[in-house]
């Protein structure tokens, strides 16, 4: 009875957490998806607790009242920006649990005379091993992150052969002590072993790409739950496990693909190469760039977008497109103007006669007089091939040749999207502080290719 | 059929489930479902747990306690993370 | 068997009774010789050598291209002199203005000929390449909206400029007919905000079709149109309600554009004087039925009147002045119905025919309508 | 502080200095007394009560409009007695052509008057709202289109019809200016097939951010293009190989529409006889440079010209055909001209002003440019 | 060893399987993933063959020689109409396997004295009902697709009831059978009364429906294998019969909404329920109606698509849409023409003016004269809102007042597409043969929203 | 942990890997896929296999040669008529 209710609840958690995990990768229900696995954590923890092995629940109930104690602050105090660092550091907290738990049934087979078997040996040796690399690896990412380390990639000569080598090492360590398990000195050289291993594998990778191995750690500290449950023959600990690594692994793929960064090249071709410098940046300032997908999400959910077209949208000839993106924008519900400065484009009224041709009402344009003073409204300022006419320094500097001339309030926006080929100035051949705005976010490329990505994405959303 | 071979098949259909699970995410949400796998990660509680509490020998009990707080730290810290990102969207959640 | 295209000689007419590609068609496809008076085309842009690159000959004058031909191609109804050069027994094609001036026709049944025309193509789908009317009502919505818009003192799109910001020119166009749908779409291609109004109900979800707006549901009434697919006159009560539309909506109006014509009738009046007064300093209307006596009350027939300083214009033979395309469309036109005419490279003048029949004027000596 | 708006007397100038709209600005804005010569505004569509009610107040005469105010507006230079009438030591606002008539100039530092000539606005982001040398370009090039649209005997859209196909009529703008890009704008829109040349770099991206062809890249070059973003002369390498590429392209073209000019000279020549006469018949050319020399050989200012069956239109003062808003931007260029001199309340015309400097032609009883 | 690659093989086939049906969602990579799923059946059938229980190959060669004479005509006999009664009878069979071997292990257990325990009793209660449901089912539905019975659904008064019963009373049997294995009579009589039902549950539900029930009943016989499965301890049944069971389930529910059916009519509201015939029929003839999703696959590997505006599109304001959708097949490889009939519309040059408007660049649109010979080689004819214009009466009806009209030869593509909001007629008033050509599918709605619908899909194609 | 219990876990993962594949098909598929996943139920060829090999009584002997019948002629017919259908489709993939 007691072990169905177990079975039971470990199934319940499964199916929560696939489930969840799901519902995780839909903006609208992620939330939820959260709350359903941590429901599902809950079932697997009350279930494990029924466990008739277990028969001391003094030192559980003293770690986890430890834990909780522990863990809430570092929920609820660490600033959002410090987020990937605090990910990499909960993840070393789970990897560590996983090792210390191979380590403690390691010994006490050891110790009660009975070795484990050649399988569970195997198990045992994977999840040390996954585990110690996981382990290291997190804290060193974490200490780039923070920048209490260098977070330039660390290079050296030879260095692809150094950790080739140490593998080497520990393949012949874990061959030795699964072909006989009591080779305990194996088995202890071995966690010292990846331990060096995790740190010299996530040295050379410079910050920016931390947070893809994050995710990639992340799968291998699935995979050391996992052989857990195979050591310990619990199945619970094999599903999630597996779940979180492979869904882990895709995520960092997907991660290094969304960052415009090569997979292999951060796992391996990383060894030796350069961070990249955000694009061009100016007087020390970065502009911060952005996916299609994710502005496809802001523009989605936004309820006022202001759409302010520049000559590059005629450039582009992208006129077409914004009006299909205002469509749709305005077809879930969100509200859509355009906002026409008097000098946009290279002609009296250029902006007039292109999106005339692609058909956008006469009563969606707004003079700036008109508009300025909805900025403060809009969640998305989208900016399309604009420059000059919505550069802060006409407001700001009396030095720029611009100084005097009225603009349109974009950096009054919640949020502002640029879309630009490069960072290239405009008509006045003058730099824009707004690309540098830390509420700006650049999608370069061309606009019509941009905009054609954007109606892509948005109706997947 | 032995029970090993079919925590390998267990294995392996948790596997594809998780691939499938992924293929299609925004950005947007990379940060917190890398955190929510993450706190799943905390799942190593349960061999903890098990650990902690079979009274086997002082340093396995040792060894579970340490696993346990480690663990279940993750899990309780990670949880919350991930609730306080995605908190961000509910704003716009509704707007829907 | 041989066709001949004189020089129009009324005045201002530009037109041609065949380009050279339909010279062309006919004498490929249907075989005829063509014979073209010297100068014919120039006016709409075509050169003799085109027309005897395309397998025509040049006639030296007028009474060589009347004479010697089975069939004569006009444009303009001819003069008593031109008819008195048409062979005996020849037929002519071209617009003949029925009911206007009862001599021509009486001319033309003296000298034999059989007299078909353009005016009265049956407005059947089968017929519809062979409708100048229509073809040419083609070219006077766009150019009504042309010249109606040149003379106004005010931009038709909307223009957002460091200037300031120039609103788009309103645009009304009374009669969606063929002649009115091309306006409209001619204005709307400009980038003024366009308004059409009709009376017959199929109108407006054509003017609708084009994305411009449809003024007054409530005017249109199933029975205002008649099987030919044309309007009929209105009631009174009808009249008084359209009047009222019409003047509640003109007040705000730049540009109006009327094309309102009924088969056989005057023209109806739709803009009373006092409607022009209503209107704002600077504004335009374009009279296309001024022809038939005008949709405004103070239109003149080819001239241009300024009146509580709005401008009327009130052109006369509009396609004469897009020449050249609408000499191709209406020699187009003209090849069609020859095509039904030529049957094995001879001329069938069948008066049973339900298109032949329908155009005849003349016939066998006889005036037939 | 006054701002008066005489009448224009010039022959066919339907313009005024200020509408409406910006007499209401510049006594709301600037607390200016506007004072308009009774119906200096109805030919541009603003009848007198229009300024009333913006605050303005109507004097009878030009003697009344041009006395007793600090700044007089106007759009054409003034004539030797209007200039008499001038209060002594006013400033004037006009377009005064500058280098044309040294008269003119003369007789205002005589009388002590601070003339700004319009046409000398900077072209600096910061005065293109005060740039009129823009607004009224922007009039030319769409009025261009319009009337040669109007003079052509063909469509400029494609139609597909009962009466045959319509291809669509080739348009072609040279130099791609204010008017050039608003007359392929203004093209595009009738559905014409466009393209367009000029001789600095910059002008082939707009072409084509129209939405039209751009011809000959190889003709142009960067040094095209002089700091003020005007275009320089051509050396007579370039001239030729100008010349070749245009002469290359219009052969084919239906309508051709010029803009072409260099500041300060005369416009260069184009389009030559030969070139004229490789051209279709009834082909249509508007000279738009018309008042500098023309870009045509053949072109003769304010007529229209009919030269190897090719029609040349050589409009002056398009502008004021478009009375209305041509006067609305106009107006709007002089009220942010006066938001700029106007400084707490009081004239400032400070010859060392980036702006104002620029625009002097007499001051202090001398004349300065 | 022999058991490690029996597991092998299995598991192999499990991948195989899985992969094979993801492909098979697929288009383009369906028939990769048929083969695959075939793969995967022969590793299955390997491995089993290795099985050590199995002593006596004899019947098995036999059986399997015997099945495919049988199978392999008919995969290859058999008309591609009809293709849906082939599925059922084809369900019949392994249904019918699955049901015999649950008989036969039952049948083997009690005559050698070991009577299942009450968990195998149960897996086997539930293969024997579903898999008799199976069989009779899928006969009944192969004789109404066949027509062999009538296709109409054949109710009565009191109906839901009855089914009710019978199924209480199989479920009375299983409860039985479960609680006392040995009580061979509940077992024998549960056979009798799940065909019974089998055959009661799909007689009411008319021919149109039949598609949905026979992938229902595909999951069910999923089932069963899965629960043979349970029965003989075999993994490969369980994962198999379950893939099986819950994509049948699914693809039921898919192709019951895109017959715009409701899914749960089908099941239970369909008792009783009358067959739609398709819309309005003309002279005994039908028109074959389509959904968004089949015409945006069929012009998503078009090679040359031919669009043929109408008034419709006018009315619609579609030319937008249109324009964008013709983009998009461009950039999928395909070519699009654009086919203008001279008076198309309700003004000359109509179409012109739209499609001027819409950018679609004058170098695609085609006179009548130009195209007319090209449509022999059109993967499709898209005809939007058009209806005169390609009426094929102008050519054979000779009192037809469209007779003597030269029309535009959409009927002679390979296959036409119509978007249209009904059947009614164009501005001639007459009926319009080409919509109910065979090659010709409607796809009912305002054109605008019909093309959206499209542009959305063909992303996804 | 008992194998039917495990076989319970591999049942409902491989549920959900069905249910995950299939979310998404376009209507020209649904007939090929429906044959396909109908020629997969063929499996229970396995135990049909195992039914007719055993030799554990004529009985149980004839129905296992009965099932390898049906199943392998459901098997092999399915799969020739996936593939027919799916050839339709052959001349349009290239093309792509
Ligand atoms: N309206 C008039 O009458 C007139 C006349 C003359 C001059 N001007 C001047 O022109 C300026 C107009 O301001 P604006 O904001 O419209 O334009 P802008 O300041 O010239 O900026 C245009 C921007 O568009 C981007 N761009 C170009 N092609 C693109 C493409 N294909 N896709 C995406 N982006 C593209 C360029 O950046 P990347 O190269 O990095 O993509 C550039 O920074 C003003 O300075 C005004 O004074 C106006
Ligand atoms: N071009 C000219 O100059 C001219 C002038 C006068 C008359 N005509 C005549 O007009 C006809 C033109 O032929 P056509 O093929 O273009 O048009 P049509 O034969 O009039 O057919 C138009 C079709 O479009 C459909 N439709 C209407 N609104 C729609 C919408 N919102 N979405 C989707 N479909 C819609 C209608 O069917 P549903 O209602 O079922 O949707 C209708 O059958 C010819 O008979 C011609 O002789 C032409
Ligand atoms: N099927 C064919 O062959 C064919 C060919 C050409 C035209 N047509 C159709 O014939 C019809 C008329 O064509 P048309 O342009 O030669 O007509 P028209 O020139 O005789 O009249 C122009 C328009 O004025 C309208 N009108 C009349 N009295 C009015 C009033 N009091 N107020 C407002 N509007 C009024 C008419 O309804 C018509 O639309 C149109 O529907 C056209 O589509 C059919
Ligand atoms: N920033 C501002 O304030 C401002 C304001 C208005 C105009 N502009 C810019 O000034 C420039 C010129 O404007 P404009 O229209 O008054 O110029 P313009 O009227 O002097 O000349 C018209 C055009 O003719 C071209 N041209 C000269 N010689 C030519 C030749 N031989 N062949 C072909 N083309 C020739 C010129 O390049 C110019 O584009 C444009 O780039 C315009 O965008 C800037």
């Amino acid at each position: 009875m007691r072990d169905t209710f177990i079975q039971g609840s470990y199934l319940a958690a499964s199916v929560l957490f696939i489930l969840g995990l799901r519902m995780l990768t839909r903006p609208d229900k992620a939330r939820r998806g959260m709350q359903l696995a941590a429901v599902g954590m809950l079932c697997a923890i009350v279930g494990t607790l029924l466990n008739h092995t277990i028969v001391d629940y003094r030192w559980i109930v003293g770690g986890i009242v430890l834990g909780v104690i522990i863990g809430y602050p570092m929920g609820t105090r660490v600033p959002m920006t410090a987020m990937p660092q605090r990910i990499a550091l909960s993840l070393t907290l789970s990897a560590l649990a996983a090792t210390l738990v191979g380590v403690a049934e390691y010994y006490t087979r050891m110790a009660n005379g009975t070795p484990p078997d050649r399988v569970t040996m195997t198990a045992l040796g994977f999840e040390i091993m996954l585990g110690c690399i996981t382990v290291a690896g997190t804290i060193v990412a974490a200490g780039k992150l923070q920048e209490w380390l260098p977070s330039k990639p660390l290079t050296y000569k030879g260095q692809n052969l150094l950790n080739g080598l140490v593998f080497l090492f520990i393949v012949v360590l874990l061959v030795t002590v699964i072909s006989n398990p009591t080779k305990q000195w194996a088995f202890y050289t071995m966690i010292g072993a990846s331990l060096l291993f995790g740190v010299m594998l996530v040295l050379p990778i410079g910050g920016a790409d931390m947070p893809v191995v994050v995710a990639l750690l992340n799968s291998y500290s699935g995979l050391a739950s996992c052989a857990t449950g195979f050591a310990i023959g619990n199945v619970i600990l094999i599903i999630s496990g597996s779940l979180d690594g492979s869904s882990g692994f895709i995520l960092s793929v997907l991660m290094s693909k969304a960052m415009n960064r090569s997979f292999t090249n951060v796992l391996f071709g990383a060894f030796g190469s350069e961070v990249k410098a955000g694009p061009k940046s100016s007087a020390g300032m970065t502009v911060h760039s952005i996916g299609v997908e994710d502005a496809a999400i802001q523009l989605a959910y936004a309820q006022l977008v202001i759409i302010i077209p520049g000559y590059g949208m005629a450039v582009a000839q992208a006129q077409h497109a914004v009006r299909e993106l205002a469509e749709v924008i305005e077809k879930r519900g969100g509200e859509v103007k355009f906002a026409v400065h008097p000098v946009a484009g290279r002609m009296p009224g250029h902006m007039n006669v292109l999106l005339a041709e692609a058909n956008v009402p006469y009563d969606r344009l707004y003079e700036m007089d008109e508009i300025n003073g909805e900025f403060d409204r809009a969640d998305v300022a989208l900016v399309i091939g604009a420059n000059d006419v919505v550069n802060p320094a006409a407001r700001n500097d009396k030095s720029s040749p611009i100084y005097g001339m009225p603009i349109l309030n974009a950096d009054h926006a919640k949020s502002v999207i640029v879309l630009k080929r490069g960072m290239s100035a405009g008509f006045a051949g003058i730099e824009n502080e707004l690309f540098y705005d830390k509420k700006t976010s650049m999608l370069f490329g061309d606009a019509k290719a941009s905009l054609t990505g954007l109606l892509a994405e948005i109706k997947n959303v | 059929m032995s029970s090993q071979l079919l925590e390998l098949y267990v294995f392996v259909l948790a596997a594809f489930t998780g691939y499938m699970v992924i293929s299609r995410v925004p950005a947007l949400l990379h940060t917190p479902l890398m955190a929510a796998t993450n706190a799943i990660a905390g799942i190593s509680l349960v061999g903890s747990l098990i650990a902690a509490g079979a009274a086997q020998n002082r340093v396995a009990t040792i060894l579970g306690f340490v696993a346990v707080v480690a663990a279940t730290s993750n899990i309780v810290g990670g949880f919350i993370i991930v609730d306080r990102m995605l908190k961000m969207f509910k704003r716009e959640d509704k707007k829907k | 068997m041989k066709i001949s295209v004189p020089t129009e000689t009324a005045p201002r007419e530009q037109r041609v009774a065949l380009a050279p590609d339909s010279v062309a068609r006919l004498v490929k496809q249907l075989k005829l010789e063509v014979a073209v008076q010297r100068g014919a085309g120039i006016r709409a842009g075509f050169r003799d050598d085109a027309y005897t690159s395309a397998g025509a000959t040049i006639v030296p004058d007028a009474a060589a291209a009347f004479g010697g031909a089975e069939v004569v191609a006009k444009v303009q109804p001819p003069t008593a002199d031109e008819i008195s050069l048409i062979g005996d027994g020849a037929a002519l094609i071209s617009l003949l203005r029925p009911g206007h001036d009862a001599r021509i026709p009486a001319a033309l049944a003296q000298r034999h000929v059989t007299a078909l025309a353009l005016e009265l193509v049956p407005r059947i789908t089968r017929a519809q390449s062979m409708d100048v009317l229509s073809s040419q009502s083609t070219v006077s919505g766009y150019k009504a909206v042309l010249i109606g818009a040149s003379s106004l003192g005010k931009f038709l799109p909307m223009l957002t400029t460091a200037a300031g910001n120039i609103s788009p020119a309103k645009v009304f166009v009374i009669g969606a007919g063929v002649a009115g749908l091309q306006a409209i779409a001619t204005a709307r291609r400009l980038g003024g905000v366009v308004s059409g109004f009709d009376v017959r109900p199929a109108a407006r979800e054509q003017v609708l079709s084009l994305g411009a707006t449809f003024v007054a549901n409530d005017v249109v009434s199933d029975s205002a149109q008649t099987a030919g697919g044309y309007a009929r006159a209105q009631t009174e009560d009808e009249q008084a309600r359209t009047l009222a539309a019409i003047g509640n909506h003109i007040k705000d109006m730049d540009l109006v554009v009327t094309t309102a014509q009924i088969p056989g009738r005057a023209a109806p009046t739709l803009i009373t004087e006092e409607m022009v007064q209503s209107m704002r300093a600077g504004s335009v209307i374009v009279d296309l039925a001024a022809e038939t006596g005008g949709n405004c009350a103070l239109s003149k027939p080819g001239e241009t009147v300024t009146a509580h300083d709005v401008t009327i214009l009130a052109p006369v033979n509009l396609p004469s002045t897009v020449a050249f395309h609408a000499s191709q469309m209406f020699g187009r036109n003209v090849f069609e119905l020859m095509k039904h005419l030529v049957q094995d490279g001879a001329l069938v003048l069948d008066p049973n025919d339900e298109i032949t029949g329908a155009m005849m004027m003349t016939h066998d000596g006889k005036v037939v309508r």
